[in-house]
């Protein structure tokens, strides 16, 4: 490493500007100045893909903390084994998947089947390590995945949910994506969707959804009579920690977004990205934490949780041309959105542990549909057109191996594991098994 | 070690007491004075007329059926018992719905395992 | 996004420096080259950002994990709120109020009123994108609201706790820190605060102080015969996490300070302060390890915390000047202050939940005081000068707000509703509530 | 901050490749063009120091949560502890013993001894800032102490532990890693290891067994009659942060091991890197899983995070030659090792309470043999011979101290404290003194 | 106060049940109907025929000797015993083992802390 | 059913006793081996003379009040109930202070609820 330093250090000389002497052969060799861009474009990727890759600690702790206690065990067994399955199955079938360049197997609907491969020199002119752009997507892909397991958590069995992860992380994300990001239909189509409110929060949101529906409610969320029986996270704690992750993560997801660092009108677009995604996190949350105290004569902590992460969601579509103002009421409209759902789902029996649906697919919705408000060429109607096409192909996709997994293996625990908790029931190792829960 | 004794003969008394947990300190403090020099406490779950309140969680409204409560058990002398009772009444007492009960049972035998000293003198 | 990077990649090409062909065009077009200065700075800003962002964490883990179960969710909803807050108002009012530029409403005294904007094209003159500079100063502001909610924690009412944040957050910081960071009064006379010891850090500290004499203690905490009654935090798990993530953050909230990384000089101060910082942390916990070990003859996980904390605030004064030597002195007096001082306010009767004003506002000024030692053109007189300055302006100003809201809407809750906890009481929701308590 | 800024801007302006009008006088000046190499250098280092950093929290976190809660204070007081301790080792001694350049007491086997010093104007030719090796070189110290504590859990006092850390943290691991780094006589060699699976993480790893074996198991962990008693870890949620948190901060760790950021080659480098280090860790994560389902049919949420960690241990020593489909099969084989050999510890009746010797001393053997498998110049000899060579110095380095620490001060605690639990027996601090354990 | 009665008169019954956890509402809403107005409840491990299923942890067995139960006390008047042990016993049953047991002892006095109310009005 | 017995007629006895929680394990075998089928097991917090010693938190002294220890709770045949005291009490004792009490008291009725068997039945 240390000897290694000295060639870089001597590499690092080479390449920077030129001392008098070394001037004159350098120029005659006419050796090649370096392109910073490069490096910062790559910088740019790796810093983001590390702030992104961290938001999958956010979901676990957010999720660990929301379940009740009997189920925290196996909250963070599907947190973990999710993301390491995005991480091979992006690899395998995904990345190329995703961004097939001209080898699409059905010209901008389908992309192309290939391993993906990040090995060789530089590609100077592409702008950036190929490298640095595959582990920047793969998080993006791994944080789709991360929407679904909160929703169902508690009382769906591990492997038939890893089983859908598969699916979702290597065809149904990076096929939907490529519509958009890949430079399929949907960017033909003029939709505008830029780090992803619908092509991952709504995305997850769709495939949660679906599955929440087929899998039913826990056991005694819903009385026969109608009623509602909360059922309180085990610790807030928890919870609390994993948003300020989400948030922190969230700079880098949308951030990095822009792709590029190498000129000074890029490095001005990530600063003011940085500046609204902020912005929209902090008004979501104050939205939240008036509306519950308005409405319920008290602050609820879980509201203004999942009222922060819909106006990150809500601003995730378009965080670059808002104002600071504008960031703000579209966040903020995010927050109440999920005060407003979150008891809706529960009226239609529907069963969403954390607030996922509201957050990611709902909130998803309404960034998506802003962005026309401060993003020229954007349209109400294509905006329209590719939540829509991307919902009906989630759902349906979704909705289907759901039902495949549930005819085979089963979906749920037994009534008397579920009431056992999946902990002892199905991993035999609890959580905290020094207390009292 | 004298014959666990059948019910008909009385030897000591247990006390158990639910009361509300903030009373606890006070409610020990006043029992050492009277010189009661042990007890155990348990932290449980009360049910009773000042249960049911309900609560608002995510907007769904739910009932809370228990109140955090203290559990007492204390072992006394049948001399010490009535006084003991009516000290934790007195100190316990809020006047405020939920300040709990006091039960009083009778113990055929009480043993301390250190010196294997039983009944009045195991206390 | 894809589509998008092609454009980057372009552009990234075109601002690198030329290929030989270009080269002439370029020269010709005498396109200006790009100024990788302006992104250097740039990115600094974004980088220490987030690591500041990230205090807000550590301070919410901080607290929840030094308060009893029966306050925690209380403490994590002030602690996400009060950085929502600041969020908002260091953009209403905040960040004019303490940068007016040439704005002064009375000069070097008192800034600008008006609503900061970010959006435009970057101000290459500025040498950085006025984004990130927004960003990087709005955590700051966070940062002094953060300090506050520790010290009154367990017996403050939501409400009044966070009309002060917004008091504090839109005006009482900004117009202390314009005097020497907006370049007023106190810049001219010549203080020296690199990085905020005394802005930030006593700051917050003063407010704390006014707040917990004019609030009282928690009920309990000091008998009649003058016992003090501990009552040990609830999980220092967390409060070790908090301590980390603080740790972590300081490093972009010293480092960033240094406002430029543009030039070698720039970046190699970046990195004595990186290490400065370090130092003064690792000093401060050993420090406080061994003076707990002498005093008490064993060893307190609280007390070393709050000296690695110490050590950094003492240090945040003058990251850059002092060796790592100095660094370490400077450190390790921070933290045997914050030993030395817990007591000393159990003393004096004043309840400070999680030591924030001996560790905030005693070891800051021992970092001022500090700074002449190795910084030259500073002054023992004009570091006073500031310290007690800042101090009176902050301890009238918030006293003022204090009292106004405790004649109006009252700060505290009912003994009962203290006893029976501010989770169950005012917020209807614990943050742990299958574990017994 | 601010005032500091206008300069920043300028010197930013004029670092600034040349606007048409300055160019002339500048070049007529012969005014060096800023070096940017040394600033992204510079800037690899910090940011990697800061992630390495943070998996100081990560081994608390993980170690908190894998043991049993009556001595999570301790394990808690140790891991910030050991961390302030190699900080100022390394600087007062570690950083010259490691680093002497052509000050070698003994030529490639034993550096210099002196203080670091790393003040002063930027040695431009050294290709980065001074300050920011030493911050990065430090984080490589502080990890190694790290994976100790974890062995030793739950049954060794806190003051030898801590002493053994000033060993260690000041001279052991200086010296082993002075042969190979410093350019020493492993460098020589041939030897390669490219971020440390035997320098830094099998190093760790032979301090803690000779530890494990001299301080003996915990009581009762293994009966008379041969059988293994599990005592599982108090809160899994800690444990599983703190792998995701090791997880971040190995990116770090790996990816600014490449020493370099400033050509196109260099950033290439650190982002296959990175790519390659997320792969071989969710590989281990997948093989450990899948694996305790086949053995145990179940899957076991603590051998998932091992296998993670094992995977990141085993592509540590190599992360930058190996296709991504190397790394899965690197790390995959990493993720086995854990599983198999946590039990076969157990049946040699070694106590090793989080599995530390599988994951970095094991997975690091195989981490280093792998190396030729896709480096060119890498042979299985003179990787087995290092391999050797540093665990036969480490394990009687390490042994003569913990015989000389039991010795003197003894290692363990009384069997009644012990049996209470190191924190309230030795610390009288609880972690989670509100909840019944 | 009257006096701490003795062993031989027997005024109300504490009933002290341990059932299975997720039984514990279905229980107590039982028992409200049948006109039981308070209870205790612990948490407690318990031991017994159900006991002693193996685990494995990081690749060692292990045997799980208690297993988690909810554990009862009511106090009740004699005349409200026998239903109540009989309600508990019909509702806490799932005809698996582990169900629990029910044990009935004699309270010598009861007392409600917030009146002075005694035995049966104490209730 | 059986009507839930008078005072008079003492059928199973309970035994309570406060313990070392590091002695659990080894008194639960103990018991088991002699024939005690099952437990209540309970963590306290002890009063009693053990208690009292001082700790210090962030420079503040203060006074321990409870200790904790494993609440133990077992109904027994008469027959057996002397002999389960016995073992208790043997396996228990350290000789040091804390080692716990035991009380026994009279149950007038016990019942395992999966098949309704009473008294000795029952256990
Ligand atoms: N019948 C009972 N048996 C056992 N414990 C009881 C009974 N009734 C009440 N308790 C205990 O006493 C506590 C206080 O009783 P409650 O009815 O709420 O208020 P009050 O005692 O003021 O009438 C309850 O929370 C419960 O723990
Ligand atoms: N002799 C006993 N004394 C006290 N409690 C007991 C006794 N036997 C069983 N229990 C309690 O009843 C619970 C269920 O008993 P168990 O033998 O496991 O099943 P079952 O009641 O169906 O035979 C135990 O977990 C324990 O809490
Ligand atoms: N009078 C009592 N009533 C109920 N429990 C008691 C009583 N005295 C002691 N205990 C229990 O026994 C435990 C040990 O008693 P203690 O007096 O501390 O030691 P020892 O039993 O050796 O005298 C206490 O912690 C408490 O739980």
């Amino acid at each position: 490493m240390k000897t290694g330093m000295k060639i870089a250090g001597l590499s690092a000389l080479i390449a920077g500007t030129a001392l008098p002497l070394m001037a004159q052969e350098a120029a005659a060799e006419a050796a090649p100045a370096v392109n910073n861009a490069f490096i910062f474009n790559t910088l740019l990727f790796l810093i983001g893909g590390f702030l992104v890759f961290w938001m999958a600690a956010g979901f676990a702790m957010l999720e660990a903390g929301l379940v009740r206690s009997k189920n925290v065990t196996m909250q963070l067994t599907k947190n973990i084994a999710l993301f390491a399955i995005a991480a091979i199955m992006y690899w395998l079938v995904g990345y190329n998947l995703m961004y097939p360049g001209d080898g699409w197997s059905m010209a901008g609907i389908l992309g192309a089947f290939s391993i993906a491969s990040i090995q060789g020199d530089p590609a100077i002119e592409a702008g950036y390590a190929t490298g640095s752009d595959f582990f920047f997507q793969l998080m993006f892909c791994a944080t789709t995945a991360s929407i679904v397991s909160g929703t169902l958590a508690e009382r769906i069995k591990l492997w038939p949910f890893l089983i859908f992860t598969v699916v979702l992380t290597g065809f149904l994300y990076p096929i939907e994506a490529s519509w958009q990001w890949g430079g399929g239909w949907l960017s033909e189509a003029g939709f505008s969707d830029f780090a992803g409110s619908t092509l991952v929060h709504a995305t997850g949101g769709f495939a949660a959804l679906a599955g929440a529906i087929i899998l039913g409610p826990r056991l005694g969320k819903f009385s026969k009579d109608g009623r509602v029986n909360p059922m309180p996270g085990s610790n807030l704690a928890l919870a609390t920690l994993g948003t300020f992750i989400l948030w922190l993560g969230w700079f880098g997801f949308n951030g990095a977004s822009q792709l590029a660092l190498g000129t000074e009108a890029d490095a001005n677009a990530v600063a003011i990205i940085f500046a609204n995604t902020n912005m929209a996190a902090a008004a979501g949350a104050i939205a939240a934490m008036l509306l519950t105290q308005a409405l319920y004569k008290k602050v609820d902590l879980t509201m203004l949780l999942n009222g922060a992460l819909a106006g990150l969601v809500a601003i995730t579509a378009g965080p670059l041309d808002p104002s600071l103002f504008g960031a703000l009421w579209i966040g903020a409209i995010g927050g109440i959105i999920a005060v407003v759902v979150v008891p809706m789902l529960d009226k239609m029996k529907i069963d969403d542990v954390v607030g996922a649906i509201p957050v990611h697919l709902v909130a998803g919705f309404w960034g998506t549909m802003a962005v026309p408000f401060y993003t020229e060429g954007a349209s109400f109607g294509t905006q329209l057109l590719g939540f829509v096409a991307i919902g009906i192909f989630m759902l349906v996709a979704s909705s289907v191996v759901w039902f495949i997994l549930k005819a085979t293996m089963g979906l749920r625990p037994s009534e008397e594991d579920e009431v056992l908790g999946l902990d002892k029931a199905e991993l035999g190792l609890e959580a905290y098994p020094e207390f009292k829960a | 070690m004298r014959r666990a004794g059948s019910a008909r003969e009385t030897v000591v008394k247990l006390i158990i007491a639910a009361i509300k947990p903030f009373k606890l300190e006070e409610v020990r403090e006043a029992l050492t004075t009277l010189g009661v020099r042990g007890m155990m406490v348990t932290e449980i779950k009360g049910f009773g007329s000042q249960s049911g309140h309900t609560e608002i969680y995510r907007g769904a409204e739910y009932a809370v059926n228990f109140v955090p409560k203290m559990r007492l058990e204390i072992v006394v002398t049948d001399a010490l018992a009535e006084a003991a009772v009516e000290t934790i009444a007195a100190t316990a007492k809020t006047g405020k719905i939920g300040d709990g009960k006091i039960f009083v049972l009778d113990v055929a035998q009480a043993l301390r395992v250190r010196t294997g000293e039983i009944n009045d003198d195991a206390l």
